[in-house]
């Protein structure tokens, strides 16, 4: 399977990608909903995507955005898979089970954003100490521990 | 996980029996835990049972801390991630923003940063090869491969002015050009270094007893090390042939030749020789890239002093000692960045300590520990 | 010698296998009893210490501060100044605006006297260079401001204004001026009282030569007062500050025109030496069809009568300017003034590549000119002798690719009807009846052959400098020529050989900066901007356009100077702002004449020694020294003042302030 | 001189010389182990840092002997003398010089291969009583070495008794013979290797794993009562050397009279050396690759010695 | 420790005090030159740390310093690199394990101050005097090692200053220079009143 194959099989099946789909430049983005995260993920592996790179959340304001960046070794190509997780009980599928590489990233977004992934095996702090209240990475956190740097740029 | 841990625990063995387990608690500080690791280990007799890897101790939230900093002041927080290795992490960091802000680097910049991530790769090599061997009690390969080392920081110090954190890869070149003669003696030292490396590959990895150490401990196969999102000479020791500067090749490595070493059984043996090899393969590509470096700028002409890129995301990743380490920064066109996360390949393999540790001994697990490489900077973050 | 690993993955079976297992221990032991007989690489540490590298990153020191240093300011006869530039450049001290000038002004000097509220000085030290700071505070086109090094942080130092802030002040409190002292018996004569002929006259008269300057014209100042109109330069500047040169012995005749009047072999024979500094008189017209019309003029007789008479007779014409250059710009900005109805203004180049100044053709725009870029000239349209339009061809490209001037055109034809057409394409010298009856030879194009390091001619005495040798220029590029042509009199002079230990202006080369964006700029680090009349009301007239800033807003201007390269601190806080772990905090008294950097706070505990402050440190204040012994028994020691900032940074200790002696270990060795 | 006084003269004796050992022992040690590392060793304290082992001593008696709270306090501080003593008495029958052996008993060689297994039994209980998991790992695997320790290193110094045909070591001593080196030789390499088992040293220093177990058995034991475990461990090697030096290299058999000893003294200091470069030469070995090495190489090495020394020489 | 103590104490008061004052040359010549270091290393400064300690260029074994894994046998701990708020009940239980007389040194801007992590980070502890008694700091990110070894060595001057007895020291009259005059002038001291 080579990169163009892979581009038209996605274009084909997720139509809004298509215009300005480009893998090349290993920044193509694939965005779906938080629902069908596990099958696109399962359809991405199977269409060689081997390595689960890096499993990351952004902290958008009113919503998380999980970001997933998967390379594939024979075409030697990354990409991303992106969903939006809404912040109210912000929970989504654990990809543990097709890459068992998410098992620690995982957990080291639910320690710092606190987003909950379902069927993990177990989901516990990983960075910070068991009683360690609030997720610092979100844009809202509040710790009277943290001394701001001046704005003095 | 409290520091006060119950000794002793009750459970029933593969076959119903109650069973007695000695619980032991390889804290944070441990000789042998390369930094502040910890593993809460369930023995049975010497054999563990269960291994629980606990990390943290050196997170400092470099992550909040770069949402304060404009892109410039980043680079110092990178020297501190990888501390064994800062000057491909500050190269990663930086082309990633490279990447974000458009700006295109000159070629000469480009080779020196390939001959500097070359050099630390090697210092980097030569202190996990070293530690490792501590810990299986060879101090004095230690020291030797220290004393390689050395070497290199000696010359990094000549360089860029500091011995360990160098502040030197900035995002659209390097901060100073080399200074005179500096190539000439790192050629010298690319010739002495091929000495030592087959000096102590004799003098360790040809012994019976290092090799009844290592060869056999902590098995891992092809597919796992895919699966599990290894990366670098752990993956490579499995098997796995995959090395972004030959395969997603990257900056200016495609003009050199050299080849990917790749183990045979994934045990700490061949990762530990795959490191060795790969520092021979680094001194070629050191001295190839000081042959075809051009004159020029060393870095972009017409900088800003505040970098605003666009806003958007970008992510770019390097061959680290360690693995693939990679950037991936989301910008919003103030001069901070708005999220930097920093994929780092240390923290990625050490995910498979509590599946190798099963089944050996403690005197073991320092093994597996230490085949892994972490380093608790980057771990942690 | 390439070594490959030789070193097997495994043993061989059986007997071999244990002999090589044998083997190995016995290769492992002999390879550290080796190393045992070898010498030790140890750095017995307290005795022998490491020579630091050049760029070791100690501990941070200050070589020196505002309020505790003095800056230095560079004053010294001409012969000798560009031997201090050179010298300055080649020490990494000289300022970026310094180096960039054509003339070397000693702008950082001048922004210092003037934060100081010195005024007077301010003015005395450029005028040893510019001779006439007011002139040029109005007219120059500031290479300096281009190179401020301010650029990159947010904005470039008014320099060009403060010029003319400092000529306003000492015009209120003038000292007496009396003639300078003629110590040297030799005489020379100048012709011509353009700015090159002014200045080589005030660097002879400040050497104690006696000086007669000769212009034929009834106003002295050449270019200044023919070419450069008033709404930009008015007069009573322009001849208040060479009334002040007369005054301070400058013997000046008006209205002798050399060649005409007095023969210059008369001038040769009568002075030591002679200087011709004619600058260009004659605007050069194209060969093509139509120039010979009525209604055609060269520019410079247009700008003549608009400056003396106020009345080029163009009221109610419609005007076309041919041209691109600063002179076509004035020229069509007093043809505004003098009441055409309509002032077009063509030119070869796109409208970003125009030669003229970029803020110029803006103030011309905003007045109302109407500039027609890419359209070159093709022919003069006529009817019955009289000028009744002009057509323009499209000009694709002006330079070739190795940047020769070799315009294409493209073949779109556009016709403008206009009354009258000013050409404004190049000027020429007018020699022929100055240099007539001498031996002074003039090439086939009417030129003069001159030297262009030295600026002799082929005669020897006879010098010459200014726009006759260097061609259409700025100002200030001629002022410099005058300062060269000034060095190779004096030598001639006093019987030197003209090119033995003569040091040539170094030409800076430095690091490229991309100009900052301004917005989120706070208030105070702003440049304060020069008041401009507002275009419709100032097009009428010649009143001055610029209306000059307030005392006290010049100080604060002078304030933001960063006293470049002078390795003192002036407090400007950049380097707190780059601290990536804000461990610096400075802050800096600025009301004039108590200018002070008050307090300079490292917090050594918070440094990560990164470098970045000392990189951009613009004065070269903030420097790394090579003192790595930074062991401390109380934590309060660490936080070094200004005081232990200002230590010597020699040696390998940082402090010795809580007992323990720099530069000794401690324990005994 | 009567038993009782006399023991208790040759006794202190032998602690005198363990602690000389030390003294001597660390310093040299450090100096090779610098050597070895191309660094320098002690140097500043005292002309070439001949007083940094008393100064390290008299630190450590100063230092404050911490008795932690969860351990079985009478064992604690008993086990660091079970562990000495033993040393100090396989020191007594060590033949020094012709016709002079502080305890010249019948059963020599086998009271020096015998009395110093006694200690396995302090390290046990040092490990056991401080209550702590490395300490005791770090005994259960001092016990398991040393057992199967014992074995190899019995038999090869047989082989010597077996030529001498005596058991007391001024007799084995009289009886040797320059031959004797290249009959004995895989048996001294049994014995060298064996007793660096014996002393606990980096091939096989598992019960106080340095970089596993942090300090092995005595892991809880601070200042003076963690010194003696120290003086122990250098005694051991001491005796080692002395009684290897002797029984297979001949000792002062060489030459007669005082430059015998002093010839004897030379060959234990070598004997120290080549512990010492071994130390810092291999890494440690696994107790699973300790158990092999006893069992499978280094006996059946020893029984080959006994064949040579027993069926051969004779025959020859 | 406690009879060390009990004899001080006895030789403080009348004629004793000559002999005190040779006892403790000798005692503090003793636990001066024979540093023991335990190795807190969590950060970039372990690395510098090792590189100080018995390593082929930067020998510390010629000062008498061996590092010690265990806190038993350890007189000095070194804290070397960030101590983040999960590490620092870790390094208390250290600290207390460790024999008396010890003492401590903060290597690093990290262990000093929180260093370049301490603005904007929750989780870093800003500065290791906060619940540990800190001889000598050592600034630097990481500190050379020969910064260490000199801090090294003026701990040894702190320690030739101490005494058995409990309230004598023998603190040298430091007269400490105001900026810009001459450095330190040290002046021998006589043993009694305390520092």
């Amino acid at each position: 399977m080579n990169i163009d194959e892979l581009r038209d099989h996605l274009c084909g099946q997720y139509p809004d990608l298509c215009p300005l789909f480009s893998i090349e430049f290993g920044d193509g983005t694939l965005q779906v909903e938080c629902r069908g995260l596990y099958d696109a993920a399962a359809d991405l592996k199977s269409l060689g995507f081997d390595m689960l790179g890096m499993v990351t959340a952004v902290d958008r304001g009113e919503h998380f955005e999980m970001v997933y960046r998967l390379t594939s070794r024979e075409m030697s190509v990354g990409m991303f898979l992106k969903c939006l997780v809404p912040r109210d009980k912000p929970h989504t599928r654990s990809l543990y089970d097709l890459w068992p590489a998410a098992l620690w990233q995982e957990r080291e977004v639910y320690d710092l954003f606190g987003i909950e992934f379902d069927g993990h095996p177990d989901l516990r702090r990983i960075m910070l100490p068991e009683d360690w209240v609030g997720h610092p990475l979100r844009k809202d956190y509040q710790d009277e521990r943290i001394i701001k740097r001046p704005d003095y740029i | 996980m409290s520091l006060q841990i119950e000794e002793q625990r009750q459970t029933e063995g593969p076959d119903g029996r109650p069973r007695q387990e000695l619980v032991v608690n390889v804290g944070p500080s441990h000789p042998s835990t390369h930094g502040v690791g910890r593993v809460v280990v369930h023995l049975d007799g010497e054999v563990i049972t269960k291994a629980d890897m606990i990390i943290g101790y050196l997170h400092r939230g470099i992550e909040k801390m770069c949402e304060n900093r404009t892109y410039l002041q980043v680079v110092p927080l990178t020297d501190r991630l990888d501390y064994v290795g800062s000057m491909y992490s500050n190269w990663a960091y930086c082309r990633a923003v490279e990447r974000l802000a458009a700006i295109r680097v000159p070629e000469r910049a480009e080779y020196i940063r390939v001959i500097v991530a070359e050099m630390q790769r090697i210092a980097s090599h030569m202190m996990s090869i070293g530690s490792a061997a501590a810990d299986t009690a060879a101090a004095t390969l230690f020291i030797y491969s220290f004393d390689e080392r050395e070497r290199i920081i000696e010359l990094f110090e000549e360089l860029c002015g500091a011995r360990l954190t160098y502040n030197y890869v900035r995002p659209g070149g390097v901060a100073f050009d080399l200074p005179e003669g500096w190539t000439d003696s790192v050629l010298e030292f690319t010739k002495a270094h091929r000495k030592a490396l087959d000096l102590m590959d004799r003098m360790y990895f040809g012994n019976v007893i290092a090799r009844g150490r290592l060869k056999g401990v902590a098995v891992l196969g092809r597919d796992d090390a895919v699966a599990w999102g290894a990366s670098g000479p752990v993956a490579r020791g499995s098997g796995v042939d995959w090395d972004l500067r030959k395969h997603d090749s990257y900056s200016v490595y495609p003009r050199f030749d050299f080849n990917v070493p790749i183990g045979e059984n994934g045990d700490a043996y061949d990762r530990a020789r795959t490191r060795l090899l790969e520092c021979y393969e680094s001194c070629s590509i050191i001295e190839q890239a000081i042959e075809q470096m051009p004159t020029g700028p060393h870095k972009v002409e017409g900088q800003p002093r505040l970098i605003m890129p666009r806003a958007g995301d970008a992510y770019d990743h390097i061959e680290s000692a360690r693995g693939s380490l990679g950037v991936y920064i989301v910008a919003d066109g103030s001069p901070r960045p708005y999220r930097v996360k920093f994929r780092s390949p240390a923290f990625c393999n050490l995910a498979l300590v509590p599946k190798l540790a099963v089944g050996h001994t403690l005197s073991d697990l320092v093994v597996v520990l230490g085949s892994l490489d972490p380093v608790f900077g980057e771990v942690d973050r | 010698m390439d070594v490959r690993p030789q070193v097997s993955n495994e043993y061989s079976e059986g007997i071999a296998g244990v002999v090589e297992r044998w083997k190995s221990l016995a290769t492992g032991l002999s390879i550290t009893l080796g190393r045992a007989m070898g010498p030790h690489k140890t750095l017995s540490y307290p005795a022998e210490k490491l020579p630091m590298t050049a760029r070791w990153r100690g501990s941070l020191h200050l070589n020196g501060i505002l309020g505790h240093d003095e800056i230095e300011v560079v004053r010294s006869q001409a012969p000798e100044y560009n031997g201090i530039i050179a010298g300055l450049y080649a020490e990494e001290r000289l300022a970026p605006c310094v180096g960039n000038c054509p003339a070397n002004v000693d702008a950082r000097g001048q922004n210092y006297y003037m934060a100081d509220d010195r005024p007077v000085e301010a003015y005395e030290l450029v005028r040893e260079r510019n001779i006439m700071p007011g002139v040029l505070g109005r007219i120059c086109h500031h290479p300096c401001e281009n190179a401020c090094r301010r650029n990159y942080y947010d904005e470039p130092l008014a320099i060009r204004p403060l010029h003319r802030m400092a000529y306003e002040a000492y015009q209120e409190n003038k000292p007496a001026l009396s003639p300078m002292p003629v110590t040297q018996d030799k005489s020379v004569a100048i012709i011509g009282s353009g700015p090159s002929g002014l200045a080589a006259a005030f660097d002879l008269m400040r050497l104690g030569y006696k000086v007669t300057m000769y212009e034929k014209e009834a106003k002295p100042g050449g270019a200044l007062y023919s070419g450069v109109p008033s709404y930009r330069l008015p007069r009573e500047v322009l001849h208040g500050e060479i009334d002040d040169l007369v005054a301070l012995g400058l013997e000046l005749h008006c209205g002798v025109e050399i060649g005409v009047d007095v023969p210059i072999d008369h001038l040769m024979g009568e002075f030591d030496a002679v200087l011709i500094a004619v600058g260009l008189q004659v605007s050069r017209l194209l060969p093509i069809p139509g120039t010979d019309a009525d209604g055609v003029r060269g520019a410079l007789e247009f700008l003549r009568e608009s400056n003396w008479k106020g009345d080029a007779g163009v009221k109610g014409l419609r005007v076309m300017v041919i041209g691109g250059g600063n002179v076509a710009v004035d020229v069509a900005r007093c043809a505004l003034r003098v009441g055409a109805s309509e002032v077009r203004l063509a030119c070869l180049e796109a409208s970003e590549e125009m030669p003229c100044h970029p803020w110029e053709i803006e103030e011309a725009l905003d007045e109302g000119v109407i500039a027609m870029c890419g359209q070159g000239p093709e022919k003069v349209l006529e009817q019955d002798g009289k000028v009744v339009g002009m057509q323009l061809r499209e000009c694709l490209s002006v330079f070739d690719e190795s940047g020769r001037f070799s315009p294409k055109f493209g073949d779109e034809y556009t016709t403008v009807d206009c009354d009258v057409v000013v050409f404004s394409i190049g000027q020429a010298p007018l020699l022929a009846d100055l240099v007539g009856g001498s031996d002074l030879m003039l090439t086939d194009r009417g030129l003069l052959p001159v030297d262009g390091e030295v600026m002799t001619t082929d005669v020897p005495g006879v010098f010459a400098s200014g726009e006759v040798v260097t061609g259409p220029g700025s100002a200030i590029a001629s002022i410099a020529s005058g300062h060269e042509a000034a060095i190779s009199i004096d030598r001639y002079l006093q019987g030197h050989d003209l090119f033995e230990g003569r040091v040539a202006r170094p030409v800076p080369v430095y690091d490229r900066y991309q100009v900052a964006t301004v917005e989120g700029v706070e208030e105070s680090r702003r440049r304060v901007p020069m008041p401009m009349a507002r275009p419709e009301e100032r097009a009428t007239d010649f009143r001055q356009v610029e209306l000059g800033m307030t005392h006290l807003e010049a100080l604060n201007e002078a304030a933001r100077c960063l006293r470049c390269q002078t390795g003192v601190c002036v407090g400007c806080t950049f380097c707190a702002r780059t601290c990536p772990d804000y461990a610096i905090s400075v802050d800096r008294i600025d009301d004039p004449g108590e200018r002070k950097v008050t307090h300079y706070d490292l917090d050594l505990t918070k440094c990560c020694f990164c470098g970045l402050c000392a990189e951009q440190c613009p004065t070269d204040a903030l420097r790394h020294t090579g003192q790595y012994e930074l062991s401390f028994y109380q934590r309060d020691l660490m936080i070094f003042d200004r005081d232990e900032m200002l230590r010597d940074p020699a040696g390998t200790r940082s402090t010795g302030r809580d007992g323990i002696h720099p530069g000794d270990s401690g324990g005994e060795a | 001189m009567s038993g009782f006084v006399g023991g208790l003269v040759w006794g202190l004796a032998g602690g005198m010389l363990i602690a000389l050992a030390t003294v001597f022992g660390v310093w040299w040690e450090r100096k090779v182990a610098g050597r070895i590392h191309m660094r320098i060793g002690p140097q500043t304290t005292g002309p070439a840092g001949l007083l940094q082992v008393p100064a390290d001593t008299l630190k450590m008696i100063l230092k404050e002997d911490i008795t932690p709270a969860q351990v079985d306090v009478r064992v604690f501080r008993l086990a660091p003398h079970i562990v000495f003593v033993p040393v100090a008495m396989s020191l007594t029958v060590i033949p020094f010089a012709s016709g002079f052996a502080p305890l010249n008993t019948s059963i020599g060689m086998l009271f020096f291969l015998a009395v110093p297994s006694l200690s396995v039994i302090g390290m046990l209980l040092a490990g056991w009583s401080s209550r702590n998991t490395y300490a005791t790992i770090g005994g259960l695997r001092a016990a398991a070495q040393m057992i199967s320790y014992e074995l190899p290193r019995t038999l090869s110094v047989l082989s010597v008794v077996v030529l001498a045909g005596s058991m007391r070591p001024l007799e084995v001593m009289e009886a040797w013979r320059p031959w004797w080196i290249l009959a004995n030789a895989i048996g001294f390499l049994v014995y060298f290797i064996s007793s660096i088992a014996e002393v606990n040293s980096i091939p096989f220093d598992l019960p106080q794993a340095e970089s596993e177990l942090v300090a092995g058995y005595f892991a809880d034991y601070s200042g003076i009562r963690w010194g003696i475990f120290m003086m122990t461990e250098y005694g051991a090697v001491v005796a080692a050397s002395l009684f290897g030096a002797a029984v297979f290299l001949g000792g002062w058999r060489w030459l007669p009279g005082a430059f015998g000893v002093v010839l004897f003294i030379a060959l234990t200091l070598l004997l120290i050396t080549a512990i010492i470069f071994v130390k810092w030469t291999f890494p440690r070995m696994r107790s699973d690759q300790l158990m092999t090495t006893a069992w499978k190489i280094l006996t059946p090495m020893a029984l080959v010695q006994l064949v040579i020394v027993g069926v051969i020489v004779p025959w020859m | 420790m406690a009879i060390v103590d009990r004899v001080g104490s006895a030789l403080e008061h009348g004629p004793g005090r000559v002999v005190l004052s040779s006892l403790d040359a000798l005692f503090d010549w003793a636990r001066s030159h024979s540093q023991w270091v335990m190795p807190m290393g969590t950060a970039c400064c372990a690395m510098e740390m090792i590189a100080s300690f018995p390593f082929t260029k930067f020998d510390s074994d010629r000062h008498g310093v061996i590092p010690q894994a265990d806190p038993r046998h350890a007189d000095v701990m070194v804290v070397a690199g960030t101590i983040t708020r999960k590490m620092q009940p870790a390094v208390i239980r250290l600290y207390e394990q460790m024999p008396d007389p010890k003492w401590v040194i903060a290597m690093g801007n990290c262990t000093v101050s929180g260093g370049i992590f301490y603005y904007d980070t929750y989780s870093v502890v800003r500065g290791v005097d906060e619940f540990l008694p800190v001889d000598v700091y050592i600034a630097g990110c990481p500190p050379r090692p020969e910064a260490v070894q000199d801090a090294l060595m003026q701990l040894r001057e702190k320690i030739r200053q101490e005494s058995i007895g409990p309230n004598t020291r023998h603190v040298r009259k430091l007269t400490l220079p105001g900026p810009g005059e001459s450095r330190a002038s040290v002046e021998p001291s006589e043993p009694g009143e305390v520092g």
